[in-house]
């Protein structure tokens, strides 16, 4: 069940450049799981922006997004401040199967703004006792966040596609040189990225996060859809059967 | 306050419904309120067939408004009668079926293939969709062939018929007309008007499809407009839709001479638009000094 | 950065000009900014005889919009050519007239009058103005009326005619192709969409004329896919306006095929909003990598 | 000369039933003349808001404008705050000629939100030596304001139409009851308001203000019109020629 709620900013910092962290406090926020996102309106907006849950503090009822600057919307959301009120739709979309999976090591590698949802993925998997390593890719330094916090779960390694921070280059060039073996590998990030990991991991089981222009964001309006590889005349829809998807079942284009 | 509305095939608690699209055929949106306190219900297009749609993106945002470019993705008359209208059956509301096609013979189909269902009380059809590239759109700006189709479907239909007129016309009265003629029970109006959005970094068009339908806020001044201009002229039933966000929009449109109104865009907002406008209404009613929905139907025209 | 642009009858130094009848004939505007900045201005509409226009009110507000029905008030074009243009000859900018009528035989007379200027450098022909009841309309939105007023103007101008089209058509398309056949040097697109707007204490439209033109950011997306509409057809030179308020917008006009825009409504949310488009023009131009105006123009089209 | 500003506010409250007393501060304050309004931006609308200066601080460089709740925009600028920057465009329009008229006695007549202009009016006549009488409307008594300010400039009469406060009925009614001479008067209000006193007074030299939708509010969009009394195929415009005109110079609709 979808709900509508207005929730308000506990804190809202700049964590890198551009990029904002938002910590909002909900009576539901235990019942958020990693890859889920929630759905924010704004004023002056018509549509709704999708925000992935990063993290949730279960105990103070809380939950964290990050979100990049990208175009007006998040521009106005950044402006936003401590004690404002959010309209929000949570939780939404489907999530990493993690409570179903049985793993030792998993692999999370995440781009830019495909970090965030990665981050409580992994601390949800640390706490099962699953061994995890990261691989975050930025474009450059100045846009780096969370490094300390995924440390914090395991081995974690960062590119810079202009080689200022990290090893330069894309996460494709770091997991090359992994030599650990994975059960699953769970990715999140712009399509080129995810098109060139889910190749390059094709022999191995992975979970994928998509993102697309949304409507409605509850599964109506057929705005989001993203057609099945086994046959590209059906689809799903990524607000509600997505944003997870098994690396496979769905047609990157 | 009495808000009820009848008009062919519909005796509404309330003029209020949510617009073609906009709404799935109820499921998601059963999960945030009851679906019951809507005047109406209006699904999704069906078409003869399983459709999949244009590719994405498909939909971009505009200031007060939005385009879309859905291209019609349904699951086919026959499974909608069979898998997807039933769920509505629960509730205590109407169901008005949007009907769409690329043919004459493909409206006629889906409106056969929705004769099979008791689940609906009504037809819209929606001959004004630009999202579909063979024939959508010349059936909603050519009178001759909106008023072809109409009578066709009317033929076959067990229903009543209201046509959902196109804006993008230069003389929407004559395309009222058109329908009327053709034996149209009531009109429905407006569809979305044709327009585009850049992506300024990729250097082309947002919408995949390249044009979408705009819809929102940004349009109800055409849609009042057209609305009046068609009451003006002639005595038709019409559900208006066209930007409706508030009770107060409901009122306007309910004065330019709309007898029920459809929300769409506003949902995405808002996911309870819907139920929220249809609370506020008795009161907005009263403070502008009307008893009834039907007491304020066309009272903005100017003798 | 380059932002030169030319095309008949028009060097300017920047595409960026604003738009007929939200400028009057400059001399406001001249206290808040020297109009030399301005790549050109587009005056106000002069018909034959001086017009009073339209009751008020005449203008309201819409989302992200609003609608005006000013009804070509003027002083007429001679008092035009003599009282109000030469004040603008100390400015170093082009300037263009605007010319509306009710036949096709003032047309010709304001284009007359206005060959005594040695004020302006072009003419806009405003055959798509809805306020005005006699016959303004129709020319907007018949093909063969289009192309025969264009010609006889054409005939007589000795200045280069930007046709003005309406947005109000099936097929904006038909009306290009009608006007360039005709002779047209340019065109210059959109004029407002046809609206209405309901003040619902006074049950009535809130404009006096009842319906109005609506402009400003909503009809953007319809601007921009009426015009790439018309470039992907011919290369004709286009003046694109319809909701520009940033340099940003400027771009998506240029992408789509503008050669050069105007600024409407927006000058009236921000007096300074032609000069601090045109300042932040090269800017945004080079931000999204092009080197020139002309550089973008049309570069939005998907081959 | 018209000038752009942004402008901090640094007082706002509730002064009658969703009437609005604002304080702005503007360097050119001293130069705004009773009779004259300034023209309002607000975020996410189209069009400015005209509101009249119904008070000016010379010293301490502010001016004040009084507003009623409307529609939308005057509702929102009720929701802004003390230090919130509002973008004005002043001084515009015409203002009552002080100046340039001798007179003794004054009578300012406003009804409603035509109330704040004759304030300013009659503390700069008052200045001026000039003995002020007000005769002030309103609909009921939780409307009205401003009457302690108005005692301090002269004698002042209030009428609601409901009986709630001060005389029953109209200005009219109170205006019938004065019995000492006037030089001028000056009247600002509801177009019916304004059309029964000029009427009624028709055998007095006069002032008048007037409101009209607007587009540009600085006299190049021909939205503001009003026809001349002598020649209606003429007109002047309300933002610039007007708001204030000689009572008989243009026609009432
Ligand atoms: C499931 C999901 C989860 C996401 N999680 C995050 C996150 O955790 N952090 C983060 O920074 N961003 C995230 N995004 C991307 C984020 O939604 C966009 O950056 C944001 O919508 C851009 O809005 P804007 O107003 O700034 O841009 P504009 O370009 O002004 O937006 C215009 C319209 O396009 C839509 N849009 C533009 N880009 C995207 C996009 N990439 N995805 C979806 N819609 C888009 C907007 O929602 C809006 O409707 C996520 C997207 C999805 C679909
Ligand atoms: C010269 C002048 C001075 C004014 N001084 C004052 C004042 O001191 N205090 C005060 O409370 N009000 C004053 N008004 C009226 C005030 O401008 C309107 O109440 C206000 O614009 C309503 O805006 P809204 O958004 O609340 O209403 P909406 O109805 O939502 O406004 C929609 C549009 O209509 C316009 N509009 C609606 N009513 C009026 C009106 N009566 N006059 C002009 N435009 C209108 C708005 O500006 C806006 O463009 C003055 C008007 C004028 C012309
Ligand atoms: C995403 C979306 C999908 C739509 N799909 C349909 C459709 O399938 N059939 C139809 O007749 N109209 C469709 N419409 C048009 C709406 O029913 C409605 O006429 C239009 O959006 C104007 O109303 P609004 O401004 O309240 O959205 C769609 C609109 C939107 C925004
Ligand atoms: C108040 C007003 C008056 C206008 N008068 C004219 C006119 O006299 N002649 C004309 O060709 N267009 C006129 N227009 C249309 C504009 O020039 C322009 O085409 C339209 O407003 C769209 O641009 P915008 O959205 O930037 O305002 C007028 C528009 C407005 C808002
Ligand atoms: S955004 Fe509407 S179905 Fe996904
Ligand atoms: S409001 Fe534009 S001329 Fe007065």
């Amino acid at each position: 069940m979808i709900n509508k709620q207005l929730l308000p900013i506990e804190h809202i910092r700049e964590i890198a450049e551009e990029t904002f962290e938002v910590v909002l406090h909900s009576e539901i926020s235990a019942e958020l799981k990693p890859g889920q996102f929630v759905h924010i309106a704004l004023h002056g907006h018509m549509l709704r922006r999708p925000v992935s849950v990063a993290d949730v503090d279960a105990n103070a009822k809380t939950f964290t997004i990050i979100f990049k600057i990208f175009g007006e919307g998040t521009r106005a959301l950044s402006q936003y401040q401590q004690g404002d009120n959010l309209d929000v739709l949570l939780p939404c979309g489907s999530y990493y199967p993690v409570e179903s999976l049985s793993l030792d090591h998993a692999l999370l590698v995440g781009g830019g703004i495909g970090v965030p949802p990665l981050y409580y993925l992994g601390k949800t998997l640390q706490e099962k006792g699953v061994h995890v390593t990261s691989v975050l890719g930025f474009q450059s330094k100045s846009q780096v966040f969370y490094e300390k916090q995924f440390q914090q779960l395991g081995d974690t390694y960062i590119a810079t596609n202009d080689g200022s921070y990290g090893t330069q280059g894309f996460v494709t060039d770091i997991i090359q040189q992994l030599d650990e073996p994975i059960d699953y590998y769970f990715t999140c990030g712009p399509t080129p990225m995810l098109k060139a990991v889910t190749n390059q991991l094709q022999d191995e089981n992975g979970y994928i996060s998509l993102e697309e222009r949304m409507g409605c964001g509850v599964g109506t309006c057929y705005a989001c859809v993203v057609p099945l590889r086994q046959n590209p005349k059906e689809s799903k829809k990524i607000c509600k059967d997505g944003p997870v998807f098994s690396a496979n079942e769905v047609m990157l284009q | 306050m009495n808000t009820t509305v009848n008009i062919p095939g519909l005796s509404l608690k309330n003029p209020v419904m949510p617009a073609s699209g906009c709404f799935g055929f109820g499921k998601e949106y059963s999960q945030f309120y009851d679906l019951s306190k809507l005047g109406a219900i209006i699904v999704k297009a069906a078409t003869g067939e399983t459709r999949y749609g244009n590719t994405t993106p498909r939909v971009a945002e505009t200031s007060s408004g939005m385009l879309n470019a859905i291209g019609l993705q349904n699951p086919g008359v026959e499974r909608i009668v069979a898998e997807e209208l039933p769920f509505l059956r629960t509730y205590e509301t109407s169901v008005i079926a949007n009907v769409a096609g690329s043919t004459v013979e493909e409206y006629v189909k889906v409106a056969n293939g929705l004769n099979h269902s008791v689940d609906i009380s009504a037809l819209e059809l929606n001959i004004s969709c630009p999202n579909v590239k063979e024939g959508g759109v010349q059936f909603g700006t050519d009178p001759e062939l909106a008023k072809e189709v109409t009578y066709k479907v009317k033929e076959v239909s067990r229903y009543p018929v209201y046509v959902k007129l196109s804006p993008n016309v230069s003389d929407i009265t004559t395309m009222a007309k058109a329908v009327v003629d053709g034996g149209a029970d009531g009109l429905s109006m407006i569809n979305t008007l044709t327009g585009m959005q850049m992506n300024l970094k990729q250097r082309k068009p947002i919408i995949a499809n390249q044009t979408g339908g705009l819809s929102g806020p940004a349009i109800k001044p055409i849609a009042i407009r057209m609305i009046y201009q068609v009451r003006q002229m002639m005595d038709v039933p019409i559900i208006g839709m066209g930007g409706i966000v508030t009770s107060e929009d409901v009122l306007e449109f309910l004065l330019a001479g709309a007898n029920a109104v459809a929300v769409g865009t506003a949902n995405f907002q808002n996911p309870f638009a819907c139920p929220e406008i249809i609370e506020q209404l008795p009161k907005t009613l009263h403070q502008y000094g009307f008893s009834s929905v039907e007491d304020a139907i066309g009272k903005g025209h100017v003798t």
